[in-house]
């Protein structure tokens, strides 16, 4: 299992590749990832650029706390969580995670879990520019 | 939370941090708290707000880790303050 | 929406880049995706190889059903399933679905009825071949 | 289906394709099959395994499209039969 918190924008291709890449030959039937990207809207407004603060120590433990729990929830074989920190712009990714397991419903369920406990627990913060100037923090995530 | 010794007054004192609108809201900068009568995450709250109460909304953890503000603190706990999270 | 089959090995990552990239700018928050890959072993006897048999014709066609229908059930942007046929070596991948939504819960519930209708209809079969030589029909899917 | 033109003598002529492990079961190959007395999926395959039953697993289409044993066919629809699907 691996948590990645980077500060520069990241290629989730890439990143998904060297991670199904390092799995072990033939022994993984299935790979289920999400990838969040960064939106030119919210709320009904123009958003132009974002940071996205995060509490370093506290966020990597928890990310590995959160594939941890997937891990014994489900038979899956490596889980991968990468997420951006600092200042983001429309398009960009926010967040990688992927989940590999030997079967489908596994990989599916497990992924899915790893980002509605990073939305709920994994401690980002996000604040937004708008297109007029002003910013504003983010103050709830939705519910998936 | 990690076990300190305490000193012979029971003074104690804790790292406070605050993030993202809490932090944003402080009038100036704290990075810690003393006393003697600090027991819990809601004291240290209140001691570094000068007694202002904690909003429902605001979520606290101690040594990394998420925790309810009646948690009782230790001398040289991290505890810090939090808006809900927007990750992902 | 795209329907690829495919009779040569193909990267799902280059796959899924092209898709995304081929977006509009800002719009999607969420690309949920699944990779299927042949596996080494199934029913406990190792497999060495694997041949996919389709039906030319209704194949497209039962796939871009499958994809109109997640498009009039969830509120998605785009979609995208590829899938192999032919000869297939283990750890090569057999099938690859991608949907992007403005939000999470569209994203990853299309993703996965993506996959659960094709193992469902779509007329592909799979013949086996063991490390003993013997070839054997796939019976039967698991559910999901 | 298509709607064909009835021959006068209601001879009709239904393509037909199996797949998988149908398709090696079959004693000869079969692209077609036609008569005066097809009228449903089961008839084409009645005609095409000389009376043998269809068993309960085997799954068929009309011109590309999934459907039942009892469906009727017209004068140049394509049917197939195959085993439950194995994709993904």
């Amino acid at each position: 299992m691996s948590v990645l918190i980077v500060e520069t924008a990241f290629d989730p291709e890439a990143e998904q590749r060297a991670f199904t890449s390092a799995l072990p030959n033939g022994q993984a039937g299935a790979t289920a990832s999400f990838i969040g990207t960064m939106r030119n809207r919210n709320e009904g407004d123009e958003v132009v650029s974002m940071t996205l603060e995060h509490y370093p120590g506290m966020t990597d433990r928890e990310l590995a706390a959160i594939i941890d729990e997937a891990m014994q929830r489900w038979r899956i074989i490596n889980a991968l969580i990468v997420h951006r920190v600092g200042n983001i712009q429309p398009g960009d990714t926010i967040v990688l995670t992927v989940v590999s397991a030997e079967h489908r419903a596994a990989a599916f369920d497990a992924c899915r879990f790893l980002m509605e406990a990073l939305k709920q627990r994994a401690p980002f913060w996000k604040k937004e520019t708008l297109s007029d100037g002003s910013s504003r923090w983010v103050e709830k995530n939705t519910t998936g | 939370m990690m076990s300190g010794i305490p000193n012979s007054d029971n003074r104690m004192t804790i790292k406070v941090k605050f993030f993202a609108s809490l932090r944003e809201a402080m009038p100036q900068a704290i990075d810690e708290v003393d006393g003697s009568d600090i027991r819990t995450i809601a004291d240290v709250w209140a001691r570094a707000t000068h007694d202002s109460a904690m909003p429902g909304h605001v979520l606290c953890s101690v040594n990394l880790e998420h925790c309810e503000s009646t948690d009782s603190v230790t001398d040289g706990d991290e505890v810090a303050f939090f808006p809900p999270v927007t990750g992902g």
